[in-house]
């Protein structure tokens, strides 16, 4: 009876996992959607905390224990979640991720421990007395989730600047030799001796730590959100794992369904950057031309405009696209963009954003940016319509943005961004780049929209400079 | 290569779940706008948070005198908690902000 | 009501399948074009022919002297493979005129 | 061993069906999905002849019947397929519809016999011995593999005019009445005497066929593609009946894809005219305004065109639109059409096609029948497009349509296709119909077209008008 309430419930889980990942892919329905696999998981969560039963029909102890475990990362998860800023959603999503990793990685442990004490004094190796298959589950929830927590971390740190990329030569080697040495590992603890199971396991663990970590360190830091979605679709497998040891559906179902979504949305999210998966995970994108490329090889000149001759310019202009990057989000400019965009409308300049997929540093990083400053949704343009608009364009405005601009991508195929779509803002009358050096953008490359004889450059700290801006149009 | 012919009837239904389940998530997933990829990922990243289960069933399992299962197991319940908790959470508040735009 | 829970239970798997099943079919229909209804249905008709799998279990297990059910069965057969066969055949005729339109 | 080969030939059989269906969802894959899916079918077919092992562990026999059936089965299938003209495809569908209807229930039927033999002796009713699953999924699978069969067969009558609509007040009543009877027999036959069991399970079949008629036979003729979709279902959940009996998972996948897919199919079409299923199941559609309206209620004067003048007019147009409707199929006029078509090009005459996508009598009929004559591609519009296109038009020609074009579906809310979007033809400049009389076309109903200054009726028989017109034109 117990049982079947919790069956019933684990259904429940199962459909409401599958309904709001669907509603998730709908931008209307998204949040309906997120909030009702929040409600499946709640339900999964107390229906086995009061309903599951053991073997032999009991029911599980230790409640002091779960509940504080429960309170104490619900509090902490929560204040987390509110407190962080915007910008940094994707550093969180992949710290959160990380957790799930280990979360995987130390059930399986916990489950090794038991296996182990039950086995280590009657046989002399797991072979002889644990199944393969039961075995395989353990050790393979404990090595994607190893990889997954420790990936996770490095990308975590990547994002917020605290790890710098690192690269060596024959780097991809070194890590198929680590990858390899772990499957031999994870074999020497099935087939080895009972007294040294234990240290083998350990050693397993261990080994994929350091695999995670040497996976993710060469990823350019521009290439995290992909690497986190493919991390995250490690730990869904993880968990998938733990589904299949405990014969336990909600978590198989849930585990495989984000593991081949997480698949899926990694190569979606490769292809919106026009680049294969293993381009993002081999090439070293990042990296190598923050190296070669650098404000050393500047191509030529580029002019400056003083505040005042740009807010004559746009008060004057009929059109203006705002072109918001990266460089905007840092400066957490958006509000005073917003009001720079009143003014000019009150003026009767019509202003309009033109909004690249992969601007800032995770998709849809523009659009929740100036959703956060209350602009206007039919303002924003995507890529396409704004490239068709450039043309009657009399002003661009480029806001820390820089490689989704770079004319390189089209016209130099030895670019490592080349093939990615651009805004083709060259195609508007003047164009005004606002940031706060020469310096290149994450790709590490040289643009030559700046050396153009169109561009003129206008220094300084995004904010900054639109407050001046908006104090000089005022003044027009 | 018998013993794994085997395998598969005794699991006949479990590989089906879980060859509808990648069915299922590939189809899910379909042509989502570049937009919607962070939420989605997060969103995603709250569901596999499911691993806490496995975590309360270690936990709850665990005697009461295996010091090493309990804090293993407590460590498990609370980071997979914040998994779920904070992946909603984070999940809920980026699509507020989409939200806004209509 | 307990006899109820209990199959829900004694059938999960069986259970899950069967949803799993239901959310694949109307994601991988979604949105069909409507020029694509008619050989949509068609194909459609021609997997459910896996009904003829039941009938060759039927006829093959039926005891040779048991001559309502040889008979029953055969007409089983006959018109299952009529359903496959010709489902898909007339599904392929339909999709090659479309595909000319290239 | 061997059963371990039949579980993966079905695993690849369920896998096969559902890329099959998602491929035939996507006009460039849909002719392979089609080969995949037939592919599995047979795969999982000779998989079943030869490794299917009984419970103690015999395999099947019967092999000259079971070959013998395929064999038959296979020929006459292909013969029919192959021979069916085009137009008469949704006939052919509706008929291997009812053949599959009809296996299950024959399945059930020898099924419930074996039961029966085995139990009639020792027991005084089914429900003291047969677990009531079992009996639920074969009672379930006898009756709705019956309607399945009855109805696919009307369907197949209606289409080729053999059946004609039926209706009478209370209709639905009677309906609803005798569905509440076959559950009742249904009961009954589980829980009376074994001396009578096998005579209500026989009244339970006859009632399910009696019940596919009625239910079909109100339903006006144009419906048909809906109520064959509907059936298409019904067949499916009936095939997965008989994967729970066998515990069989390829026909329980097979069954619930197609049951849940040909669900959604038919909620898809009745969208794609506008309607509800409800509407379509009890609206009673197309029978009611064949009875109200007719060529008795002629709205005002139409005014005809002679072969010669309209043959003058599409000579010197700069761009004819032709409507291609039902008329055309019937007239196997697609041939001399695309002539015409090639005729008035020549003369540097811009010819489209404005195809809507109910004309005909099957969704994507046009498109079929155009093709056969190797129309090009690019000269179909789709209605929206068309629409666009109508106001720079000279000359539409519309070829035996007559409700796709009928504006009473925008304007007059007490008209039964209300709200269907149509090809708004009035925008053009002139507007040549051809049919063979003034009657309505298949929702029976008037159109106010015809009526129109702008409209001129060119009778006769598509294709020998198309043909005068031809010989005209050559001439001017
Ligand atoms: N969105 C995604 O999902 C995603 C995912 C993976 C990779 N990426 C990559 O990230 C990049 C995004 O392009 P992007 O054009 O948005 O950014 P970007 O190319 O990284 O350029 C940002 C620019 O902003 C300037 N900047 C920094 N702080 C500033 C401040 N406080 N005020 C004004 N300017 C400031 C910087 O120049 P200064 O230092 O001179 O000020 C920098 O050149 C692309 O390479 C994309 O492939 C994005
Ligand atoms: N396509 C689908 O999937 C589908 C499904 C369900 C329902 N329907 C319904 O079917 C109808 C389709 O509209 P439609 O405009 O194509 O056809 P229609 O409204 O049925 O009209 C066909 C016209 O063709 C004329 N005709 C018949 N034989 C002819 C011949 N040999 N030569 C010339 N003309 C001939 C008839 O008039 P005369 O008798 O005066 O010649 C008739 O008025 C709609 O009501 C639609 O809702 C379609």
């Amino acid at each position: 009876m117990q049982l079947d309430i919790l069956t019933i419930a684990y259904i429940i889980g199962s459909v409401t996992f599958i309904l709001g990942l669907k509603m998730l892919s709908n931008p209307l329905a998204a949040r309906k959607g997120n909030l009702i696999a929040a409600g499946g998981m709640t339900i999964a969560i107390f229906a086995t905390i009061f309903l599951y039963q053991t073997e032999d029909g009991q029911g599980l102890h230790n409640y002091a224990w779960i509940f504080s475990g429960l309170i104490i990362g619900s509090i902490i998860g929560t204040l987390a979640a509110k407190k962080v800023k915007m910008t940094a959603m994707p550093e969180m999503v992949s710290m959160f991720n990380g957790m799930g990793g280990a979360c995987a990685a130390l059930i399986s442990a916990v489950e090794f421990d038991h296996v182990y004490r039950e086995f280590r004094l009657d046989s002399n190796s797991f072979a002889a007395v644990v199944p393969f298959g039961h075995y395989f589950t353990i050790s393979a929830g404990a090595i994607i989730g190893g990889v997954s927590f420790a990936g996770s971390m490095i990308a975590w740190g990547k994002l917020n600047g605290r790890v710098k990329d690192f690269t060596f030569n024959g780097q991809h080697i070194v890590n198929l030799l680590v990858f390899g040495f772990i499957v031999v590992v994870a074999g020497l603890t099935y087939w080895s001796n009972t007294s040294v199971t234990n240290i083998w396991f350990l050693i397993t663990i261990l080994t994929a730590l350091v695999y995670g970590v040497m996976f993710v360190l060469p990823i350019g830091g521009a290439d995290m959100p992909v690497v986190i979605s493919l991390l995250n679709s490690f730990t869904g497998v993880a968990a998938a794992c733990g589904g299949f040891l405990y014969n336990n559906k909600v978590m198989l179902t849930g585990g495989i369904l984000v593991g081949a979504a997480g698949t899926l949305l990694t190569i979606l999210m490769c292809k919106a950057m026009n680049r294969s998966l293993m381009n993002v995970l081999v090439g070293s994108f990042g990296t190598k031309h923050t190296a070669s490329g650098g404000p050393a090889k500047q191509a030529g000149n580029h002019k400056e405009i003083t505040v005042t001759d740009a807010a004559m310019l746009m008060s004057y202009a009929k059109k203006v696209f705002i072109v918001p990057g990266y460089g905007l989000a840092v400066a957490q400019a958006q509000h005073t963009c917003h009001e720079l965009e009143k003014l000019l409308e009150e003026k009767g300049v019509e202003v309009k954003y033109a909004i690249h997929p992969v601007a800032g540093r995770m998709p849809g990083h523009m659009n929740v940016l100036l959703a956060e400053a209350d602009v206007s949704y039919d303002k924003l343009l995507e890529m396409e319509n704004a490239n068709d608009e450039f043309k009657s364009t009399d002003v661009v405005l480029i806001l820390g943005a820089n490689d989704v601009v770079n004319p390189a991508a089209k016209n130099d195929p030895s670019s490592p961004i080349y093939g990615m779509p651009i805004l083709e803002v060259e195609q508007a009358k003047t164009v005004i780049v606002n940031k706060r050096s020469m310096k290149p953008g994450y790709a590490g490359i040289e643009n030559d929209l700046f050396y153009q004889p169109k561009t003129s450059m206008l220094f300084g700290d995004a904010k900054a400079a639109l407050q001046k801006l908006i104090a000089e149009i005022k003044n027009v | 290569m018998e013993n794994i012919l085997k395998l598969v009837t005794e699991n006949q239904q479990m590989i089906y779940i879980v060859i509808l389940m990648v069915f299922l998530g590939i189809e899910v997933i379909g042509r989502v706008p570049s937009v919607l990829h962070t939420p989605l990922m997060s969103g995603a990243n709250a569901i596999h948070g499911v691993v806490i289960i496995g975590a309360i069933i270690v936990m709850g399992k665990a005697s009461t005198d295996n010091y090493l299962a309990l804090v293993l197991g407590f460590l498990a319940v609370v980071l997979g908690t914040l998994n779920v908790v904070g992946g909603f959470v984070v999940t809920d508040r980026m699509l507020e902000m989409f939200k806004k735009k209509k």
